[in-house]
């Protein structure tokens, strides 16, 4: 995987020196390995900090809406499931695709670092990654699916967007059911779901990490914050208001979600985010077929379209009581 | 087994709706095999729909329609009346006793060039 | 407020829109079809007009049974109204019901403006289904009480 | 702080009897905000609404809430007394404790509880609004005809006729459309060219139509009243000026091998062409496909045999821009293709033709000269079999799912006429039902069968096939319980009707809404048949719904009236209660863009201050009050909230329903 | 790519000729097939009662077979194809079908109707292709007047079997002028040729196949092909005679060369 950073820096590097760009969004390295954060580079000497390893999980997509807007072309480099998003934003004329010369990127998952940890593994110094296998510290060697994030276990998207791609291996598929909880959910009775949720959700501190992350989220002001919109609330005060902020952020986003499960990566709750979205993305692909948002620019989303033999919403509701 | 029951099942085994049909004749006007029937394709459809099984169940057109599908296939309406002959020809030849051809009548009738695939369809066109 | 705050019997809004489910309503008073008196209507232009926070708000204020009337489809003043209502509350109730709600508490029915008696029978049949429900006790202890 | 009258209604006793109304006006007098609440027998007679008049002077209100019947009931009136008393009249609320509180209870303390709710709602909601003015906006006294069939012929001279100028565009090379084409009509059999061309020659010589043939429409801005239409029209590379129509080049062209559309194509036609004498305008158009002079640079003839020098092969297409106030669609039909109806035969047998070829063949204009001989020999055919419902009624994907609706009566009229002229024929008609709803149809299609010995057989024909030189027709007797086989000279086939292919392009450009078979969708079936639900689009002819000629002039002439009374305005008054999007919010995604019925919302790059002397330019959202109508489908798909309706506002809502949920 | 060949019961006995010059025809043209293994007998007829399973799953197997393979499965006989296609696209649409079948089997891997069916005919006009064919050619039939047999089983229905427009097909007329031959188009070719009945009603099927034979010695027919054992049966038993008939793969090789 060393080399596979080396071809994305190199290809960082040659944007910048030819002109053809004149910054670069990137990561760049933290503290710790698995710290980096999304980063702007404006010169060759910066990127000698770039970096591009399993923990690069951050989609870079939602940085363009500013970043498009300012002087001169951008590149960015984007994972697959970066690119819908990518996709998505340009649909809603959010990014300035004139300003930006995206490079897609290989991808085998990214990591999760909580999974290190629980794999026994105290502190994370160092890792090698191999396509299926991961070095920790130099010893360690664990199978590269179990520290990977959830949404990338489930994986199978690909590039959709962007003029090149710096690819060394093709993306290893994925044969798990995104849907798997949504369905196990879906089986419970109703007061056990009632319960899942009442104890995810009342974790929520409302830090608003889920709503900034989320390339969806990209209102210039969030309904949440507009004392007009009569649902902005200062704080929680109650539960419901939990419920209703992410039953709202889940509507809002709905046909819009790419599913691309940066909400659930960053939650310090580890609320399953994502099993909101999903639902209502499995409701869309059973009711009104197979919709993936981002893979195109121009198309209708499910919720802004409609045919005369749309299910009526008594038949819609399945799942069990 | 109750009347209506037995019209359900045979209904549902045909897959095709009958309700959808117009009365417009264009299978009958295209059949093959009209001139061997006693009861026409359109008449199939027309009394599966009003319910009139004990005709069809004795219809000689049961085993003289050639499920050549040319009725299926100009239907404007989307109804298969092979479908529904079909599914009372299957109601038939699963009765007891119902087996239209032995096995050991076969040698006679069977001339040296007949195919294996016919000897098979007739199989099971005719018998459970 | 102290007069009218007896013994709490389940609540009922129902968002009507103008053109078909209100008038539907109208025409069901002028034919005297009586229907519960906890049943509130609210008149919205179409039934599209109703956001999903409407309905998350009404049971957070303590409404036990949320109701939509709308045109039916193909009917509709506005033309495509309400099929988008259709996939919205569609996806909303589905979502409601993921979460552990009863799903007997959200409705959506199709009233023209012909259809008094209907618009009767459907207020009659859902405040039947909520006073078997019950009060909304999964939201009770979560709701803001003010 | 608003000052709010409250006014309640006893109604006779409609109210009363069931509601405590004094109680209710008492309770709701101590809301917040109230400061006065009477209460009166009959609140909309002029007693009532001197009232409230006085106590808005006497108090200063800034609102009103009054409790009475239905708001679809008096709404308007007490607008009216409060506009007359000073207040902009959307200051004004009902709440209505009449159909949906008193008539419907029995018990009066629970009536009097509801309606106190219904009031106190009626109230929260009043606090949250807003003035508002329905805007104006001037009309263009200018109409625009999409097709010059018989539907547009008819609506523009009607426009025309009340003096309001009338442009016609038209994209084949001459109005007239099917109609021109037809031999004779029903039910009256007059012929089809006399009582048609008249109609044409009136258009060309009116001076207020313009009529733009071989034209198309490139696109539509702007919303009724105030359209922007680019017209686009192609090179005809003959001058339209000053072409004679004398028709020497026809003659001298040597490319004569050009399919004749106006003859569907039985003939041949030069490839520069009149397409046919009473074309209007009486003016040749130049093939390109086939011109030589044109395609290699080779030939020249008809240049140089034009004595006023109309002929210019450099002609390029011309795109020109018009305004108008109202567009009327008239775009008409064409017979549908019949790839998936090989069993009859169309495309392998010569003598297997379609009923408008058929119109062709008996035409004394037409390619034989009104002589009926068969395509394939050029031989007077005996036995003639029309087969209906060619692709009709069809549900199975190969068709059309409707009744094309006029075949049933112009295939009568064929086999008539070929009896009356040819009584050597033997005339056989395969149908599945004879509709023949209409004065003086039944009996028109009956006089085929009873006096002209025309053989209707019920049912349909499942093949047709050649043995030897007869085509065999075989198909249902369902009458007689038969197959039939009919050896047959000739077999003609009512194909399906189907809209004109241009129009799904039309209404995307137009924001009209379109049925799955691309006929355009009426504003109300019943009530409103003539317009479509995007307000100043109307529709004429068969572009709306399958008719015969008869029905379509009715159309085109209802059209006519809805485009002279709309255009008779000088301005519209918009609706009042539309949506509005908070620039300062809206992130311009166009999500709303995509439910809007009516096309209202538009996206503009717009600069805003951020302070500190910078700027940013950021794209908005803008909704043209004119053509919203207020549905609002765009505040719930807004994700940001930005989006917002007048009237019906997101707070107004909220209050709303905390209002109705108080205990 | 390679093609999971398909014989069917009836190639290997009393359609030897349709087989072997199947075969030989594809080695001319270089297409990569193999006999597809373990297979069974396709059923024959398709059974059309929704309530039949059984009698589908040795279809079943063999699509299930052939998609482990390359999931391009040849057919030869009309039969065959028309039943493999049409279980297949059961598999594929049929909700009931495929869980029964699925349990029924009890597969390694669940079969939803992946494998592709082709048939010989469709296999050398979209991937061989027939211009293709024609310049492979060495011995053209040249002046032979060929009427294309079809028969119902390639044809119908149309919204599964896809072969071509069911009442003005030309895909054999094509084949037949891409080996040098002159198609005469008549016009009982999508005809039934009297099918299984000719067992127990003789004399419909002799009907049948004279309403056939007939129509295409009118229109100037000196032999028919066809891809169909049961036809083949049919015209030239019931026929009488009448007229010749071969298999189409007999003519391809002969054209090709590789006719004995």
């Amino acid at each position: 995987m060393q080399r596979l950073e080396n071809a994305v820096l190199s290809k960082a590097k040659e944007l910048l020196e030819s002109g053809k760009v004149s910054r670069v969004l990137g990561w760049t390295k933290g503290e710790f390995c698995y710290d980096v954060s999304p980063c702007v580079f404006n010169t060759v000497d910066e990127l000698k900090n770039f970096v591009y390893n399993g923990f690069c999980g951050a989609n870079l997509s939602k940085y363009l809406i500013n970043e498009s807007k300012k002087e001169g072309k951008i590149a960015v480099f984007l994972k697959p499931c970066d690119t819908y998003s990518y996709n998505q934003l340009v649909k809603e004329h959010r990014i300035k695709v004139e300003n930006v010369y995206a490079v897609g990127v290989e991808c085998q998952g990214k990591f999760d670092i909580e999974k290190f940890y629980a794999k026994g593994v105290g502190f994370v110094a160092s890792v090698e990654e191999g396509l299926t296998e991961v070095k920790v510290n130099g010893e360690t060697v664990l199978n590269r699916n179990d520290v990977k994030l959830e949404r990338c276990l489930v994986c199978n998207k690909k590039h959709v967007a962007g003029e090149e791609i710096v690819e060394l291996n093709e993306k290893l598929p994925s044969d798990s059911d995104r849907f798997e909880m949504v369905k196990k959910l879906e089986a419970m009775t109703a007061d056990e779901r009632f319960a899942f949720w009442k104890k995810e959700l009342s974790k929520c501190i409302r830090c608003n990490a889920c709503r900034n992350v989320c390339p969806a989220c990209n209102c210039t002001k969030c309904v949440f914050d507009n004392p007009n919109s009569e649902v902005s609330a200062k704080a929680n005060a109650t539960s419901f208001e939990e419920q209703m902020f992410h039953i709202i952020r889940a509507f809002h986003v709905a046909g819009r979600c790419t599913d691309c499960g940066e909400c659930s990566r960053v939650c310090p709750q580890n609320i399953p985010l994502h099993l909101l979205n999903r639902k209502f993305i499995s409701d869309i692909d059973k009711l009104y077929g197979e919709y993936q948002a981002g893979e195109d620019t121009t198309s209708k989303g499910p919720l802004t379209s409609f045919t005369k033999e749309d299910a009526e919403p008594s038949d819609a509701v399945g799942g069990n009581k | 087994m109750e009347k209506s029951e037995q019209i359900k099942l045979i209904k549902e085994r045909s897959g095709t709706d009958a309700k959808k049909c117009m009365k417009c004749g264009k299978c009958s006007g295209r059949c093959p095999a009209y001139a061997d029937m006693d009861i026409k394709p359109h008449q199939f459809v027309s009394y599966i729909e009003k319910g009139e099984i004990d005709k069809l169940l004795n219809s000689k057109s049961l085993f003289t329609c050639l499920t050549c599908f040319a009725c299926v296939e100009r239907c404007p309406r989307g109804v298969a009346p092979a479908a529904i002959i079909e599914a009372v020809r299957q109601e038939v030849i699963r009765m007891q006793g119902e087996n239209r051809v032995k096995a050991e009548e076969i040698p006679e009738i069977v001339d040296d060039k007949i195919p294996q695939q016919l000897l098979v369809s007739m199989f099971r066109k005719y018998n459970k | 407020m102290q007069e009218i705050n007896k013994e709490r019997k389940p609540l009922i809004v129902a968002f009507c829109c103008n053109w078909c489910s209100y008038a539907g309503a109208d025409l069901a008073g002028s034919s005297r079809l009586s229907y519960p008196a906890n049943v509130k209507i609210i008149r919205v232009p179409c039934s599209c007009r109703v956001n999903p926070l409407f309905i998350l708000k009404a049971f957070q204020r303590g409404a036990d049974g949320v109701i939509l009337c709308g045109c039916h489809p193909g009917d509709c003043h506005y033309t495509t109204g309400n099929y988008y209502t259709r996939r919205r509350m569609s996806l909303l109730f589905s979502m409601l019901d993921y979460l552990g709600i009863e799903r007997e508490r959200t409705r959506v029915e199709w009233v023209s403006a012909a259809e008094g008696a209907k618009f009767s029978n459907v207020m009659n049949d859902f405040a039947k289904t909520i006073n078997e429900l019950g009060e909304n006790k999964r939201l009770e202890d979560l709701r803001c009480k003010d | 702080m608003q000052k709010i009258g409250v006014f309640v209604c006893w109604c006779g006793s409609n109210i009363s009897a069931t509601v405590d109304v004094k109680k209710v006006a008492e309770v709701l007098k101590a809301e917040p905000g109230v400061v006065v609440s009477e209460n009166y027998q009959y609140m909309c007679s002029e007693n009532g609404q001197a009232l409230i008049r006085n106590a808005i002077k006497e108090h200063g209100l800034t609102g009103v809430v009054v409790c009475s019947c239905s708001p679809r009931m008096h709404e308007a009136t007490f607008r009216k007394t409060c506009e007359s008393a000073g207040i902009n009249p959307y200051m004004v609320e009902i709440a209505n404790i009449r159909e949906q509180c008193s008539w419907i209870h029995k018990d009066i303390e629970e009536a009097t509880e509801k309606a106190i709710i219904l009031g106190r709602t009626a109230i929260a909601k009043l606090k949250l609004n807003a003035p508002l003015t329905a805007g104006e906006s001037a009309v263009t006294k200018r109409a625009l005809v999409i097709g010059g069939g018989i539907a547009g012929i008819q609506s523009a001279l009607d426009i025309a006729e009340a003096g309001f100028e009338v442009d016609i565009v038209e994209q084949s090379p001459t109005i007239g459309g099917n109609m021109a084409k037809l031999d004779k009509t029903f039910p009256t059999l007059d012929c089809a060219a006399c009582i048609l061309t008249p109609k044409m020659v009136d258009c060309a010589q009116n001076d207020k139509i313009d009529i733009m043939t071989f034209s198309e429409i490139e696109s539509v801005k702007g919303f009724v009243g105030n359209f922007k239409v680019e017209i686009r029209r192609k090179a005809r590379f003959v001058n339209e000026k000053t072409c004679t129509g004398c028709g020497v080049c026809m003659q001298k062209c040597p490319a004569k091998k050009g399919l004749n559309e106006f003859n569907m194509g039985l003939n041949n036609r030069p490839a520069i062409y009149i397409p046919f004498a009473q074309a209007i305008p009486n003016v040749a158009i130049i093939d390109p496909e086939q011109c030589l002079k044109i395609k290699n640079g080779k030939c020249g003839l008809c240049s140089m045999n034009c004595q006023v020098n109309a002929i210019d092969y450099t002609m390029k297409d011309e795109i020109v821009e018009r305004e108008y106030g109202a567009i009327v669609v008239a775009t008409g039909y064409k017979p549908i293709s019949l790839e998936n109806f090989n069993e009859y035969g169309y495309d392998t047998y010569k003598d297997v033709v379609t009923s408008l070829e058929f119109e062709r063949i008996m035409n004394a204009a037409g390619p034989t000269n009104g002589q009926l001989v068969r395509p394939s020999d050029g031989k007077h055919p005996h036995v003639i079999t029309f087969i209906q419902c060619v692709g009709s009624r069809d549900t199975s994907g190969c068709g059309k799912p409707y009744c094309s609706k006029i075949c049933c009566m112009y295939t009568a009229k064929h086999a008539m006429l070929l009896r009356e002229k040819y009584p050597d024929t033997e005339v056989h008609v395969f149908y599945i039902d004879v509709r023949t709803p209409g004065k003086n149809y039944d009996e028109f299609f009956r006089r085929a069968v009873e006096q002209y010995d025309v053989d209707y057989i019920k049912g349909m024909v499942g093949k047709v096939y050649k043995e030897g030189d007869k085509l065999m027709v075989q198909g249902s007797d369902l009458i007689n319980d038969e197959q039939v086989i009919i050896p047959s000279d000739m077999v003609v086939l009512a194909a399906a009707i189907e809209p004109n292919p241009s129009v799904r392009k039309i209404a995307t450009m137009l924001t009209a809404s379109i049925d799955t078979n691309n006929f355009l969708t009426e504003a109300h079936a019943k009530l409103r048949p003539v317009e479509s639900p995007t307000a100043g689009i109307f529709l004429s002819g068969v572009c709306q719904g399958p008719k015969d000629i008869p029905e379509t002039v009715s159309q085109a002439s209802a059209c006519a009236a809805k485009v002279i009374g709309l255009l008779a305005k000088d301005t519209l008054k918009c609706n009042a209660c539309v949506a509005h999007s908070d620039e300062m919010i809206c992130t311009g995604c166009s999500v709303c863009e995509n439910v809007c019925p009516y096309g209202a919302i538009t996206y503009v790059d717009k600069e805003f201050r951020l302070g500190g002397g910078k700027t940013e330019v950021r794209r908005v959202a803008q909704v043209n009050p004119a053509v919203c109508q207020g549905c609002g489908a765009c505040t719930v798909t807004c994700p940001s909230g930005a989006m917002d309706l007048k009237g019906f506002s997101t707070k107004q809502i909220m209050a709303e329903v905390d209002a109705v949920c108080k205990r | 790519m390679k093609f999971s060949y398909y014989p069917g019961c009836t190639l290997k006995t009393k359609a030897k000729e349709l087989d072997i010059y199947g075969r030989k025809s594809l080695e001319a043209l270089g297409v990569d097939f193999e006999e597809i293994k373990e297979w069974q007998c396709c059923g024959a007829v398709y059974p059309v009662a929704k309530d039949e399973v059984a009698t589908k799953l040795s279809a079943v197997r063999t699509l299930a077979q052939a998609k482990e393979e390359d999931g391009k499965l040849l057919t030869l006989c009309s039969a065959c194809h028309n039943v493999l296609k049409r279980v297949n696209e059961d598999m594929k649409s049929d909700d009931n079908m495929r869980l029964k079948a699925n349990n029924y089997l009890a597969l390694e891997e669940a079969y939803n109707g992946e494998t592709d069916v082709i048939h010989y005919l469709e296999l050398l006009r979209d991937y061989v292709g027939f211009d293709k064919l024609k310049e492979k050619v060495v011995k053209p039939l040249t002046g032979k007047k060929i009427g294309a047999y079809y028969g119902c089983l390639l044809l119908r229905p149309n919204s599964v079997l896809a072969f071509d427009n069911p009442e003005n097909p030309s895909i054999i007329e094509n084949f037949i002028k891409a080996i040098g031959a002159t198609p005469v188009v008549y016009a009982m070719r999508n005809e039934c040729c009297g099918a299984y009945v000719s067992v127990t009603h003789k004399e419909i099927a002799e009907k049948k196949s004279a309403n056939v034979i007939n129509s295409a010695k009118d229109a100037g027919a000196e032999m028919l092909v066809t891809a169909c054992p049961l036809c083949m049966y049919n015209l030239t038993e019931n026929g009488k005679g009448a007229m010749e008939v071969k298999y189409f793969t007999e003519l391809l090789a002969e054209a090709l060369g590789v006719k004995e």
